[in-house]
């Protein structure tokens, strides 16, 4: 059942060099806070997994965090590049980064047949990319065992930690996400571990019939972090701050502008409150 | 363009949702499909249905997302669903009429890159990578491309195939049974290229007012091909170009407005 | 786009005699209009699908509507046997019913993979039962390609026609489902045309963020039909009527029983309003 | 039983919920399971997880449902959701501590038939069928079995195999590496039945206050070993009756309560 704990224990405990880690969100809930804390706890050799790595994963693999990097597409959306994700890839800076990389609808099997404990899920049709070639061991072209139609097999993904962002969380712990979801439910479930924050701890959800509610027992522990999702955001709680996206874009360029900023921002900061703080969006 | 009186960009957005059908289900990116679909939503296509692959289905926003999964899609969508099932049962299970994509580089034949300019282990130019894109080309009924026609981005030969368009061209994709046709316009600066029915291999047949044939082949990689009779696309009517610019206004304003977190305490 | 008729023209025009229908439903959200409305219109040779053949599907079978059945449980919930589907299975009347049996994780998967437009789908292991060996066809025993583990394919359900009840759908035809929806929105996305009876047609579904909706173009046909689910219920419209459950028991025993009560209360119904009226349950 | 204040069923729903730790995940059917899982709530369990193969997880009926998918469950359960998740995810995804059975069968290894009685194509009765049983077996960490104990029920041999239990005993289910470790306990209307540790025989290990081994053994249909020495469980608590004979109370008015049908128009 889910524990209460501050983002550093949770992170601290659950957490550890050379795990294979997933902050899921899609555009919404991204959960900063959560990677900021792994930055400043000096956390190395993650193997990080995400379908859209965007300006956190940046952060992250700019500050040396990961040595492998599970996705499907790495980019500034509606701005551009991910500097620092490309300085690993084409120069290896701060060090080199193993790519396993795959469309999202091979992510998003990938991470269904996690979730249901299968060891790998199917997708219609064989490929004429030149992806495919590159992805021995984690997708296979088989065959309907009923009909001989071509079927591609993609193999499970199981992530030792699921890192999530969320709107409440109740004293039980169960969790509730609104709006989009992305692949965080199934995330959550293919992980061993789930750590979730949210922002708030609430006595009741006051979820709608059908909502999208992590139940407790899937949950390993919650850590109430409010704002935890900017500069992505939080359905009902406050958007994303695209102005922030556009401004990463020259931030990222520069390999000593990024560390200098990344030091002042997020290093220095004594929590994620004190980051929003001294960035001064806090209302 | 000189002497317009629009942009090259807003004449491709007009084409792009000119040829957008009435009732059509949508595979939308953000960028200029995205500015197409709404564009054609209060145009001609009141019940065009948008599909963004966060999960949104049948999304009315009033101003274009930045991203693909902002808040203005989910508030204003028919249902919010996970993005697994937008791939299973959307996208996989045949429910999409038009996906729109977009790309780095484009062959002859519509196959498309958008993962690495260079070799794929030393590459020089490291772009973000496939995205649904694979999946979009394969399963939609139809495919529309939108690029800026330069040498850069029309090649000869692709650096990597990201996505699976008329493969090598004569039928290969028909024969092979993929769920879709594939693309069947690419919406250029110049005008439209369409596949010929035979060999598959893109051709320019139309034109926007004032764009010139050779200056479309001039900005291609291959020797591109010329139909016999090239058609000329009207330039934007006026309803058209103040609905993208009142549109482009109105979304240009959403992404300057300042974030503010109203939070209850902090951490 | 789904278009808006009477419940007499939506079977009429899509519910034709050998067709494979799915009546979905689990407990909750039971279209027996629709099935009543499938034996006033005397269509038969239907191959029946659902996971739970109650009440509805024991009437369908007992009046001659059905030649095959596939499903995982057949029972009435809490009360015991469905007498008619028995009377089908054990002595033929009034025709045989040639079963396609399932366990529900089977159907389930089976719904699953029509949904997704694949011809199979997967379970982890195979299987020491001997319900296995009846499925040749259905399921089949594979192994994973990356791990050589033991797996079940089990082949995808298609229906021709997914017929469900759900609350309400809006004036431009989406359909919102709340409360136990069990595999209504698989069975849909399986389907080559859906009908959906609803309780209104409203301006504004109301739907919650992340609710269980249809989006128009998935549904081929909607009709208007209050308490089109009763005895079984319509979640914030009506209550499961148990009493009906429980007599059912007695009325389905006995052949003639059976027969005598089918045609007065559904075969010379005039609507389903006047089957609810002549029942005594409006209020 | 003679003298008794208390009904065996009241016995087994006593027993059953005793033997759940706090905490547990539960997949639960109706009937005893569902009373049994409630009552252990209300007694020592206050955080037991209730699952319906229907969708809700996380429930807490105040009556007993008297179908899976009942109303109720859907008002009070933390989450509702699709069947095909709770099969893929709860399930086979291995979040399940707890399954419940009940069979018209059960062998001496605790395989169970709820499909036919005979021949399965000329059945002379036929049973409901599998439902989510041969599942719930395999893949739930722990599973126990309620059914009272009858020649009829208690079989040398199964008509049908619906659920696979403990196969031929000895181990084998073991080492076919299956998820969960299936039947570990059968709560009779006598005690209760656990594997032996070896063999994996059905052994009658606990006698329910005032029953008899030899008659247990003689409602058994095939020769039921009896353990050495027969723990004996105590009768229901003052509380455990109040609370089990409330709920039923409860769920009797419930049940019997009319339906009326507020329409706002029949078509």
């Amino acid at each position: 059942m889910a524990a209460f704990l501050s983002l550093e224990d949770a992170i601290a405990t659950h957490v550890k060099p050379g795990m294979c880690v997933a902050l899921e969100g899609f555009t919404h809930l991204i959960p900063f806070a959560a990677g900021h804390e792994i930055i400043r706890q000096g956390i190395t050799g993650l193997h990080l997994m995400r379908m859209t790595p965007d300006l956190l994963y940046d952060q992250m693999i700019g500050m040396g965090v990961a040595d492998t990097l599970t996705f499907s597409w790495g980019g500034n959306p509606g701005v551009g590049s991910l500097h620092r994700l490309r300085d690993a890839v084409e120069k290896g800076w701060p060090n080199k980064l193993v790519l396993n990389e795959h469309s999202h609808g091979e992510m998003s099997v990938a991470y269904s047949a996690g979730a249901a404990g299968l060891p790998h899920g199917l997708m219609k049709g064989h490929s004429d990319t030149d992806l495919r070639p590159l992805q021995t061991g984690r997708t296979a072209e088989v065959e309907c065992v009923f009909t001989g139609a071509p079927l591609t097999a993609v193999r499970a993904v199981n992530p030792d930690v699921t890192i999530l962002h969320a709107q409440k969380a109740d004293r039980a712990g169960n969790v509730l996400l609104e709006g989009i979801t992305g692949a965080a439910r199934d995330a959550a479930f293919a992980a061993k571990a789930v750590i979730v924050t949210v922002e708030e701890i609430v006595d009741d959800l006051g979820a709608p019939m059908n909502a999208v509610v992590l139940p407790r027992f899937v949950v390993t522990a919650i850590a109430e972090v409010p704002g935890g999702a900017y500069p992505s955001y939080t359905h009902g709680y406050y958007g994303r701050d695209n102005s922030f996206y556009i401004a990463w874009d020259e931030v990222a360029r520069d390999r000593d502008r990024f560390r200098d900023w990344m030091d002042r921002h997020v290093v220095k900061a004594a929590s994620h409150g004190a980051h929003l703080e001294a960035l001064g969006v806090l209302a | 363009m000189t002497g317009k009186t629009y942009t090259s960009g807003e004449m491709m957005t007009v084409a792009a949702a000119r040829l957008l059908p009435d009732g059509a289900v949508c595979f939308v990116g953000i960028g200029k499909p995205s500015a197409a679909c709404v564009l054609a939503s209060m145009i001609h296509a009141p019940n065009l249905v948008l599909i963004y692959e966060s999960g949104t289905v049948g999304t009315r926003p009033s101003v274009l997302p930045l991203s693909i999964g902002d808040g203005e899609l989910a508030d204003t969508a028919d249902a919010v669903v996970p993005l697994t099932e937008i791939f299973s049962h959307y996208l996989q299970g045949g429910r999409i009429d038009v996906g729109f994509l977009g790309a780095a580089q484009i062959d002859r034949f519509g196959n498309l890159n958008s993962t690495v300019i260079g070799p794929y282990d030393a590459p020089s130019t490291r772009l973000p990578g496939a995205g649904g894109a694979p999946e979009i080309i394969t399963h939609a009924r139809d495919i529309f491309v939108i690029m800026n026609q330069t040498k850069r981005g029309f090649v000869d030969k692709l650096d990597f195939r990201t996505s699976a368009g008329l493969l090598n061209g004569g039928g290969e994709r028909r024969r092979k049974n993929y769920p879709g046709r594939g693309p069947s316009v690419v919406v250029t600066d110049f005008g439209l290229l369409r596949p010929d029915a035979e060999t598959d291999e893109l051709t320019l047949v139309s034109l926007f007012d004032g764009a010139k044939a050779e200056d479309a082949v001039a900005a291609t990689g291959w020797p591109l091909r010329v139909a016999g009779k090239l058609d000329v696309i009207a330039p934007p009517t006026t309803e058209e170009l103040e609905a993208l610019r009142d549109l482009n206004a109105r979304t240009e304003a959403a992404h300057r407005t300042p974030v503010k977190l109203h939070l209850k305490k902090t951490a």
